[in-house]
C-alpha cells in the first residue's frame, strides 16, 4: 500500500516541471502568475501523498501552512499586478 | 479492500484531473482561459487526492484503531479545504489584477468589463 | 483589492491566526515551533495588509502594537532563561522539564503520540518567539509599505 | 582580460566546492556522536518528542536567542531606514 | 567585594544586560530624551564592568567555561555523551579577555561621547538599541567557544553595523555605504557557512575545542580554512579586499566609526582564533602564514599611500585604519609562520605576536580617539573636507590636544603607545625578515607625514572668518575622548606592565593550542 | 612587576621614567624659550598687527596653506603608482565582490595545491 | 549509484547564484542571488544530516527507524530566519537608494569611490 | 461582545479539529482542552474585529452554519464535477468562446456575494474577474458563453448553473 | 526507485528555476521564479526529512519573502536596465 503514492507523486512532481515551462515562456506576468499558483496547488497534493507515503502523520501540517502562505504570495502578485499595491 | 479500490480510484481520477489541468495550462491562448483550467482542474484535482488519503485514513482508523490516523483524515480535511477556499480567492484576485493590468482576453466574443471601465 | 479578497481576509484571519497559534503551542510534538508559527501569525497580518489599502491598514493595525509584541516576545524569551539564573542554574536551563509543575510531566521513553502538558520551558519559549516573529515580520512589512506610499506621493 | 578572469575565479571556485560532493557521502553521515546523543537523550532531558526542538530551544538555546535578535536587529534597522526625519538634518558634503 | 553570583554568571550576564538593554530602550526612549541617555549609558557602564570583571577573573584564574543550558555552569562535557561537548559553551580565555577589556573601555567612552554628539537627530532610540547590539554582538564573537554561536554574533554584528552605517539616510550616500559593507559581509558570512558546515560533516562537531581535537587538516579542512580565512580578512579589511572599509568608515557616525573599529578587531580575533586554535600545528604554518603576512604587508603599503591624497579627513583616517590593520596582520603573521619552530618561536615569534595583539588594543584606542576628535570637528564645522578647515586650533583647544595624541600615538612617536608596540614589531619582524621590518618602518613615517597634513590643515593657520562662531566641543564628548586619550597615554608610558599583564598570556593563550582544548574536553 | 619596568625587545630599551624625564626636560626648554622672549610686546597695538613691507594684508583665508597643496611634490613623483592604485577604488559593488572571489580563489590555489 | 547528487546540486546552486551576483547588475537581481545562495547553503546543511532510510527526528506513533540528524535541521532554522532578516534590510536600502539616486543600477551606485 | 463570542468559539472549533486524536477520552486530552481555550481567546480578542465586521449577526444562528456542510456537499459538488467534466472536455478539444459577461445577482450582504463570487469561480466555466462594489454586479469571464449572452447587458445569477439553484441555496444560507 | 526519481526531478526543477532567475529580465518574473525556487527547496527539505525546515522556508521563502520582494519592485523599477 505504499507504492500507489509514490506512484502518484511521481506524476505531480512531472507535472510541477511542465508548468515549470509555462513559468519560462508565459508571454506575461500574469500568466507566470497562473503557473505559480497551480504549482501551490500541486505542491499541497505532493506533501500530502508525501506525508501518507512517509506514515508520518505530522508531516501534513506542513501541506496546510504551505496552501494558507502560498495564496498570500498570489495575492502580493496580484495586487502588484492590479497596480493597486 | 474495498478502501484500497476507493483509494486508488480517488487517486487516479485526481491524477487526471492535474494532468488535464496542466495540458490546458500549456495549451489554451491567453491567461484567463488558462486560469480556468488551473483554477478549477488542479483544484478539484487535489481534492481528490486528499479524498484518497481521507478515506485510506478512515479505513486505517477502522481496522487498526490508532487515533493517529484521524488526525491524518482531519488534518487533510483541512488542507483541502484550505485549498479549495484559498485557490478561489487567489485566482479571482489574479484575474482581476490580470484585467486591470490591462491585459485584454485576447479571443474574446465579449467584454462587459471594459466597457464598464471603473 | 476588491469586496471578494477582502471578505476572504476578514474570513480567513481568526482561522489563520488560530492555526498559527497551535504550531507555536506544538512545537515540541510536532513539527513547528515558535518560528514557524509566528511566521504562519505574521502571514495572517500579511493578508490583512494586502486585502485592504495602506489608509486602512495603518487605522487597523498599529505599527507601536507590533514592536510592543516583539519586545515583549524578546522578553518573555530571556526572561525564561534569566528565571534559570534566579533559581541557580546556568543560563538557559530547562528548569521545568520533568519537574512535575507547569509543562513539566514526564515523558516516556521511546515512540508515543505525545502529550501536551511536557518540555519544561520549551512551550513557554516557543510562545515567546512566535509573539516576537509575529510582531518583527508585521512590522517589517509595514515600514516597507510605508516607503512606497511617501515615494508615491 | 576581466571577463576572462570572472571565468578563471568561477572556475576555480567551482573546482574547491566540488571537493565537498567528492568527499562526502550524501545519506551517510562520516561521524553522528553528538547528534547520538541527542536522540538518546533529548527524550528524557528536554522531554519534548521533536528532537529538533529540543536542539534548537535547549541545547543550542542561546543560538535560538541570537536568531531572535538578528530579527529584532533587521526590524530596528529597517525602522532607521524608513523614519519619518523632522526637517533638515544635516548633510554630508563631498 | 564583587558579589560571587555576578563572577560566577558574568559571561552570560555580560550578553544578557545589553540585550534587555537593547529590548526595552524603544520603548524607554519614548518617555524622555534623559531617561533615554541614563538608561544606555546605565547598560552600557554595567555591561563594561562585568566585562572588566570577567576580564580580570580570566587574568587571575585562567580560562573561564560558562555552559549554557547544563546542570553545573562548568559542565563542559556531560558525563554520559563519552566526551563530547553538546551545548553551547562561553570559553574566555586570556586572549578573550584582552578583547573583552577593548570593547568595555571604547563602548563606554564612546556611548558617553554619541549621548551628545548625535543629540540633534531623529531616531536616536534605534540608534542606540543597535549600539547595544552591536557591542553585544562583539561582546558574543569574542567570547563563544562554538563555531556556530559565533556565525550568529557575526550576524547580529553585521547587521546592527549595517543599519548604524546607514543611519544618516537623508543624504543616500551612507545608504550607499551601507549596502556595499552589507553585501559582502553576508556573502563572507555565508562561505563561514559554507565551511561551519564542512566541519560539521568531518566531524560531527561544532564546538571550537572538539573540532581542534579532531582537525585533520584533510582537502576538506584546507577549503573550509580557506573559506574562513578570506571572509574574516575581508571582514577585517585586509587590502584586496578592503573597499567597503573607507566608504563604511567615512559615512558612519563618528561614534560608530569608532565601534566600527572596534568590530573589526573582533573579526581579525576570529581570524586569529580560527588559524591557531582550530587548526594550530596540523595546517602549513609556513604557507598560511605568509599568506597572512602578505596581506599585512599589501594593507600597510596600499593602505597609507591612498591615505596620502585624500581630501576627506574621515576617509584619510579610514585608510589609516586600514594600513594599521596590517600591522597586527604582520605581526600575527609572522608568529604563525614559525609556528611549528619552538626554538624559532622563542627567539622571536612570541615577541612578534605580542607586538601584533598589542597593537589591536593600541590601535582600537588611538583610532577612536582619532576618529571620536574628527566628529567633533565636524560636529563645529559642518564639513569633513580638509581643504575648507584651518585655524581651529584657536577655537577647540582640547580638541586639539586629543587629536594630537591620538596621531602622535598612530604614527609611532614614542611617549605614546603606538611606538611600543610598533616597536616590538619592527626588532622581532627584523630579525624574521629585514625587508619586512623595513617596509614597516616606512609606512611609519608615511603616517607621520600624512597626519601632519592633516593636523596642519585642521588646527594650524590664522583663524578662518567663517569660522569664527566655533566653540569647543561639548563636555560629554570630551569626557569620552578624554577616556581614550588616557588609556593611550598610560599604555604608551607603562608597556612594560600591560605587555606583561595583559599581552603575553593572552599570546601565549593563542598558540597554545592544548590548553584550550583541554580546558573543555577535560586532560589532553 | 613595579612601574618603573623596562620593556626589553631584544635591542630596544624603554623605561617611562627616562621618557618622563626627557618629557620634563623638553618642557622646561620650552619654558625658557618662552621667558627669554620679547619684554616690550604688548598686544593690541600698532606691534602686533602684520607688517610686510607695506603692502596691503592679504585676507586670512589666503595665508593658509590647503590640504590639497600639501606633498604635491611627492604625489607628483609616484604618479605612475596612484594611476594604477586608485582607479581600483571604482565605488563599483561588482568589483568590491569579485576581488573578495578572486581572493579566496587564490588562497584555494595556494593552500590546497601547496599542502 | 546516486553520486552525491543533492551535493551536487549544491555546488551548481552555489556557482549559479554568485554568477546571479556578479553578473547582474540590477540590485534586486543581485538580492534574488544571495537568496538563492543562502537557500544552497541551507540544503547543504540540511543534506549532510541526512541518513538513508532515516525518519525525521520527531517521536510519534510511526514505527521506530533510525532517524536523521537533527542538528542541522537547528542550523538551519536559525540560518533562514537570518536570511529573511538580511533580505529584508538589503531591500530596505534598496528602496531608499532609489529614492536618493533615481536608479538601482549598480554602475551608478557609485558616488563613494577613490 | 458577541463578535468575540463568535470569533472564540468558531477558533476553538478549529482548534479541537487540529487536535483531534490527541487523546483517548473523547478524543481531546484535558491539557489540549484547556490550551485550546486559552489559545482561542487569545485569537479572539486580536481577531474580533475582523470576522463580523459588517456586524451582522446572520450568521451566529447555528442553522446557517449546519447549512454550509450541506451546500458544500450537495448542489455544490454536483455544479463541480459538471464543471470539470466540462472544462476537461474542453481542454481536449479545443472548442472555446471566451468573454466577460456581467451577471446581476440580488444578494446583499458581504458573506453572500462572496459565496456567490467563489462558487462562480469554482463551478461553471467561469471565473469572476470584477464585482461592481454597489451594486454587487459581478463581471464573470466565460470560458464558453452561450449563443445570445454576448448582446445581453446582464445576465441573472440561477441562468450561469446548469442544475441546481446555487444562488437560492447562498440567500438561504447569508441571507 | 521511485523516490529516487522524485528526487532527481526536484533537484533539476531547482537548477532550472535558478537559471531562470539569471535569465529573466522582468524583475517581477525573476521574483516569481525565485517563489518556485523556494516552494521547490521546500520540498526538497520535505524529502530529506526536514519538515521543520520545510514548514520554515515555505512560510518564508514562499510567503513573506515573495512578498517584500514584490514592495520592493513597486517602491523601485520593475525591469532590468531600460524598459524594454
Amino acid at each position: 500500500m505504499i507504492e500507489p503514492w509514490y506512484a502518484a507523486v511521481f506524476v505531480l512532481v512531472i507535472l510541477v516541471c511542465l508548468a515549470l515551462a509555462r513559468l519560462f515562456l508565459g508571454p506575461t506576468a500574469a500568466d507566470r502568475a497562473v503557473a505559480v499558483d497551480t504549482v501551490n496547488t500541486l505542491s499541497v497534493a505532493v506533501l500530502i501523498l508525501l506525508g501518507v507515503a512517509y506514515q508520518q502523520i505530522i508531516f501534513i501540517d506542513v501541506a496546510i501552512v504551505y496552501a494558507v502562505l502560498s495564496f498570500v504570495s498570489t495575492l502580493y502578485i496580484a495586487k502588484y499586478l492590479g497596480g493597486e499595491l | 479492500m474495498i478502501a484500497d479500490i476507493l483509494v486508488l480510484a480517488c487517486l487516479s481520477i485526481g491524477i487526471l484531473f492535474n494532468t488535464l489541468g496542466i495540458v490546458g495550462l500549456l495549451r489554451f491562448p491567453d491567461v484567463y482561459t488558462r486560469m480556468h483550467a488551473t483554477t478549477k482542474m488542479t483544484t478539484f484535482g487535489s481534492m481528490f487526492t486528499a479524498l484518497a488519503v481521507i478515506i485510506f485514513g478512515g479505513a486505517q482508523f477502522i481496522s487498526t484503531g490508532d487515533s493517529q490516523y484521524v488526525t491524518l483524515s482531519t488534518h487533510t480535511i483541512i488542507a483541502a479545504l484550505a485549498l479549495a477556499f484559498t485557490n478561489a480567492v487567489g485566482s479571482h484576485a489574479i484575474a482581476r489584477g490580470a484585467h486591470r493590468s490591462g491585459l485584454k482576453p485576447a479571443p474574446a466574443v465579449v467584454d462587459r468589463l471594459e466597457e464598464w471601465a471603473p | 483589492m476588491s469586496k471578494i479578497v477582502r471578505t476572504g481576509a476578514n474570513l480567513l484571519y481568526p482561522f489563520i491566526l488560530i492555526f498559527g497559534l497551535y504550531v507555536i503551542m506544538h512545537g515540541h510534538l510536532t513539527p513547528g515551533g515558535g518560528f514557524q508559527g509566528g511566521a504562519v501569525v505574521a502571514t495572517a497580518v500579511a493578508l490583512v495588509i494586502v486585502a485592504y489599502s495602506f489608509e486602512e491598514v495603518t487605522a487597523m493595525i498599529k505599527k507601536v502594537g507590533m514592536k510592543a509584541r516583539e519586545s515583549i516576545g524578546l522578553l518573555l524569551f530571556i526572561g525564561a532563561g534569566i528565571a534559570a539564573l534566579a533559581i541557580g542554574a546556568p543560563f538557559f536551563s530547562n528548569f521545568l522539564a520533568n519537574s512535575g509543575l507547569l509543562f513539566g510531566q514526564v515523558v516516556p521513553s521511546g515512540p508515543n503520540p505525545g502529550d501536551l502538558n511536557t518540555a519544561g520551558v520549551i512551550p513557554i519559549m516557543n510562545l515567546a518567539v512566535g509573539i516576537e516573529v509575529w510582531g518583527g515580520l508585521a512590522v517589517i512589512l509595514l515600514y516597507m509599505l510605508s516607503g512606497i506610499t511617501k515615494e508615491g506621493s | 582580460m576581466r571577463r576572462g578572469l570572472v571565468i578563471v575565479i568561477f572556475v576555480v571556485l567551482a573546482a574547491g566546492l566540488s571537493t565537498i560532493p567528492a568527499f562526502f557521502t550524501f545519506g551517510e553521515p562520516a561521524e553522528s556522536g553528538m547528534d547520538r546523543y541527542f536522540i538518546e537523550h533529548g527524550q528524557a532531558q528536554a522531554a519534548a518528542n521533536n528532537i529538533v526542538t529540543s536542539v534548537v530551544f535547549d541545547y543550542r538555546g542561546f543560538d535560538t536567542l541570537g536568531e531572535s535578535v538578528i530579527l529584532f536587529t533587521a526590524v530596528i534597522g529597517v525602522g532607521l531606514m524608513f523614519r519619518s526625519m523632522r526637517g533638515g538634518e544635516e548633510h554630508e558634503d563631498e | 567585594m564583587i558579589p560571587a553570583f555576578i563572577v560566577e554568571n558574568s559571561p552570560a550576564l555580560m550578553v544578557i544586560v545589553p540585550l534587555v538593554a537593547a529590548f526595552l530602550s524603544p520603548f524607554i526612549g519614548r518617555i524622555s530624551s534623559m531617561v533615554r541617555s541614563i538608561w544606555v549609558g546605565g547598560a552600557m557602564a554595567v555591561t563594561s564592568t562585568i566585562a572588566l570583571i570577567l576580564a580580570l577573573d580570566v587574568y587571575s584564574a585562567g580560562t573561564r567555561l560558562y555552559v549554557f543550558g547544563a546542570s553545573a555552569a562548568s559542565a563542559a562535557v556531560p558525563p554520559d555523551s563519552g566526551g563530547i561537548p553538546i551545548r553551547i559553551i562561553f570559553e574566555i580565555d586570556q586572549m578573550s579577555a584582552l578583547m573583552l577589556v577593548i570593547t568595555a573601555i571604547s563602548g563606554f567612552a564612546i556611548i558617553l561621547y554619541s549621548l551628545s554628539s548625535e543629540r540633534s537627530h531623529t531616531g536616536l532610540e534605534s540608534f542606540y538599541t543597535l549600539y547595544l547590539l552591536m557591542i553585544t554582538g562583539i561582546l558574543g564573537m569574542v567570547s563563544t567557544g562554538d563555531i556556530f554561536n559565533f556565525f550568529v554574533f557575526l550576524e547580529i554584528l553585521s547587521l546592527a553595523s549595517a543599519g548604524l552605517i546607514a543611519y544618516r539616510v537623508d543624504g543616500g550616500v551612507a545608504v550607499e555605504a551601507a549596502l556595499k559593507y552589507f553585501v559582502l559581509s553576508t556573502i563572507g558570512a555565508l562561505a563561514i557557512l559554507v565551511a561551519i558546515g564542512i566541519y560539521y560533516g568531518q566531524y560531527n562537531a561544532l564546538n571550537m575545542a572538539m573540532i581542534a581535537a579532531r582537525m585533520q587538516f584533510s582537502v576538506l579542512d584546507q577549503v573550509a580554512l580557506v573559506l574562513i580565512i578570506a571572509a574574516l580578512a575581508m571582514k577585517c579589511g585586509a587590502v584586496p579586499m578592503h573597499f567597503w572599509t573607507p566608504d563604511a568608515y567615512s559615512m558612519a557616525p563618528s561614534s560608530i566609526t569608532a565601534l566600527l573599529v572596534v568590530a573589526s578587531q573582533a573579526s581579525l580575533y576570529g581570524l586569529f582564533r580560527t588559524v591557531f586554535t582550530l587548526y594550530n600545528v596540523t595546517l602549513n604554518a609556513a604557507t598560511v602564514g605568509w599568506l597572512i603576512i602578505i596581506l599585512g604587508v599589501l594593507s600597510m603599503v596600499v593602505g597609507v599611500t591612498m591615505a596620502i591624497p585624500q581630501k576627506n579627513v574621515k576617509r584619510l583616517m579610514a585608510y589609516h585604519a586600514v594600513s594599521q590593520t596590517g600591522y597586527m596582520l604582520l605581526g600575527v603573521g609572522v608568529g604563525l609562520a614559525v609556528l611549528g619552530n619552538q626554538s624559532l618561536l622563542d627567539a622571536f615569534g612570541y615577541m612578534a605576536m605580542e607586538g601584533g595583539i598589542f597593537h589591536i588594543i593600541n590601535h582600537a584606542m588611538y583610532k577612536g580617539l582619532l576618529f571620536l576628535t574628527a566628529g567633533a570637528i565636524f560636529l563645529r564645522v559642518g564639513t569633513y573636507n580638509l581643504n575648507r578647515m584651518g585655524g581651529l586650533g584657536h577655537s577647540m583647544k582640547w580638541t586639539m590636544v586629543f587629536f594630537v595624541i591620538g596621531a602622535l600615538a598612530i604614527a609611532g612617536i614614542p611617549p605614546f603607545n603606538g611606538f611600543a608596540s610598533k616597536l616590538m614589531i619592527y626588532e622581532s619582524v627584523f630579525v624574521f625578515n629585514p625587508l619586512l621590518a623595513v617596509i614597516a618602518m616606512v609606512v611609519s613615517i608615511l603616517t607621520l607625514a600624512s597626519f601632519v597634513k592633516v593636523f596642519h590643515s585642521i588646527f594650524m593657520g590664522p583663524a578662518l572668518p567663517e569660522y569664527s562662531g566655533v566653540r569647543e566641543a561639548p563636555m560629554p564628548m570630551l569626557v569620552g575622548m578624554g577616556i581614550l586619550a588616557v588609556v593611550v597615554i598610560l599604555f604608551g608610558l607603562f608597556p612594560g606592565i600591560v605587555v606583561e599583564s595583559l599581552i603575553t598570556p593572552a599570546a601565549h593563550a593563542l598558540v597554545d593550542q592544548g590548553a584550550y582544548i583541554g580546558a573543555v574536553l577535560g586532560g589532553a | 612587576m613595579d612601574a618603573t619596568s623596562t620593556l626589553l625587545t631584544g635591542a630596544g630599551y624603554w623605561n617611562p621614567l627616562a621618557w618622563l624625564l626627557g618629557l620634563l626636560a623638553a618642557i622646561i626648554i620650552a619654558w625658557l624659550i618662552y621667558s627669554m622672549g620679547e619684554k616690550g610686546y604688548k598686544p593690541g597695538t600698532a606691534q602686533a598687527e602684520p607688517f610686510i613691507s607695506g603692502n596691503k594684508e592679504p585676507e586670512k583665508g589666503m595665508v593658509h596653506v590647503r590640504a590639497g597643496n600639501l606633498y604635491w611634490g611627492y604625489l607628483e613623483a609616484l604618479r605612475g603608482y596612484y594611476d594604477r592604485l586608485v582607479p581600483l577604488h571604482s565605488g563599483n559593488l561588482h568589483d568590491y565582490i569579485l576581488w573578495y572571489l578572486g581572493i579566496t580563489a587564490l588562497f584555494l590555489v595556494l593552500v590546497v595545491i601547496i599542502s | 549509484m546516486f553520486w552525491n547528487l543533492p551535493l551536487v546540486a549544491v555546488v551548481a546552486l552555489v556557482i549559479i547564484a554568485l554568477a546571479i551576483i556578479v553578473f547582474k547588475k540590477n540590485l534586486i537581481k543581485v538580492f534574488l542571488g544571495i537568496v538563492i545562495l543562502e537557500s544552497a547553503v541551507n540544503l547543504f546543511l540540511i543534506t549532510l544530516g541526512y541518513r538513508e532510510g532515516g525518519i525525521a527526528p520527531i517521536y510519534t506513533n510511526a514505527p521506530p527507524a533510525s532517524m536523521v540528524l537533527p542538528t542541522p535541521q537547528a542550523l538551519t532554522l536559525t540560518s533562514i530566519v537570518i536570511g529573511v532578516a538580511t533580505s529584508a534590510l538589503l531591500l530596505s536600502f534598496a528602496i531608499i537608494i532609489w529614492k536618493k539616486y533615481g536608479s538601482i543600477d549598480i554602475d551608478r551606485i557609485r558616488r563613494l569611490k577613490e | 461582545m458577541i463578535p468575540f463570542l463568535l470569533t472564540f468559539l468558531l477558533a476553538l472549533l478549529l482548534y479541537l479539529l487540529l487536535t483531534a486524536g490527541s487523546g483517548n477520552l473523547l478524543l481531546w486530552s484535558p491539557q489540549e482542552l484547556v490550551a485550546g481555550v486559552v489559545l482561542s481567546l487569545l485569537a479572539a480578542a486580536v481577531a474580533k474585529n475582523f470576522l463580523c465586521r459588517s456586524h451582522n449577526f446572520r450568521m451566529a444562528n447555528p442553522l446557517r452554519l449546519i447549512l454550509i456542510p450541506l451546500y458544500l456537499l450537495g448542489p455544490f459538488l454536483l455544479e463541480v464535477t459538471l464543471a470539470n467534466l466540462d472544462v476537461a472536455y474542453r481542454v481536449i478539444t479545443g472548442k472555446i468562446r471566451p468573454g466577460i459577461i456581467r451577471v446581476q445577482s440580488g444578494l446583499k450582504t458581504d458573506l453572500g456575494i462572496f459565496m456567490l463570487a467563489n462558487s462562480i469561480t469554482l463551478t461553471p466555466g467561469t471565473i469572476t474577474v470584477d464585482i461592481d462594489e454597489e451594486s454587487h454586479d459581478l463581471y464573470v469571464h466565460n470560458i464558453n458563453v452561450p449563443a445570445g449572452w454576448e448582446a445581453e447587458t446582464g445576465v441573472i445569477d440561477r441562468e450561469l448553473f446548469s442544475l441546481a439553484d446555487i444562488p437560492a441555496w447562498i440567500r438561504r444560507i447569508a441571507e | 526507485m521511485m523516490e529516487m526519481a522524485i528526487h532527481s526531478l526536484v533537484i533539476a526543477g531547482l537548477i532550472a528555476s535558478a537559471l531562470m532567475v539569471f535569465y529573466f529580465r522582468d524583475l517581477l518574473a525573476a521574483t516569481l521564479a525565485a517563489g518556485f525556487f523556494s516552494f521547490l527547496i521546500s520540498v526538497e527539505f520535505y524529502i530529506l526529512q526536514a519538515p521543520d525546515v520545510a514548514i520554515s522556508q515555505a512560510a518564508i521563502g514562499a510567503g513573506l519573502t515573495t512578498a517584500i520582494f514584490i514592495i520592493a519592485i513597486r517602491a523601485t523599477a520593475r525591469y532590468e536596465g531600460e524598459h524594454p
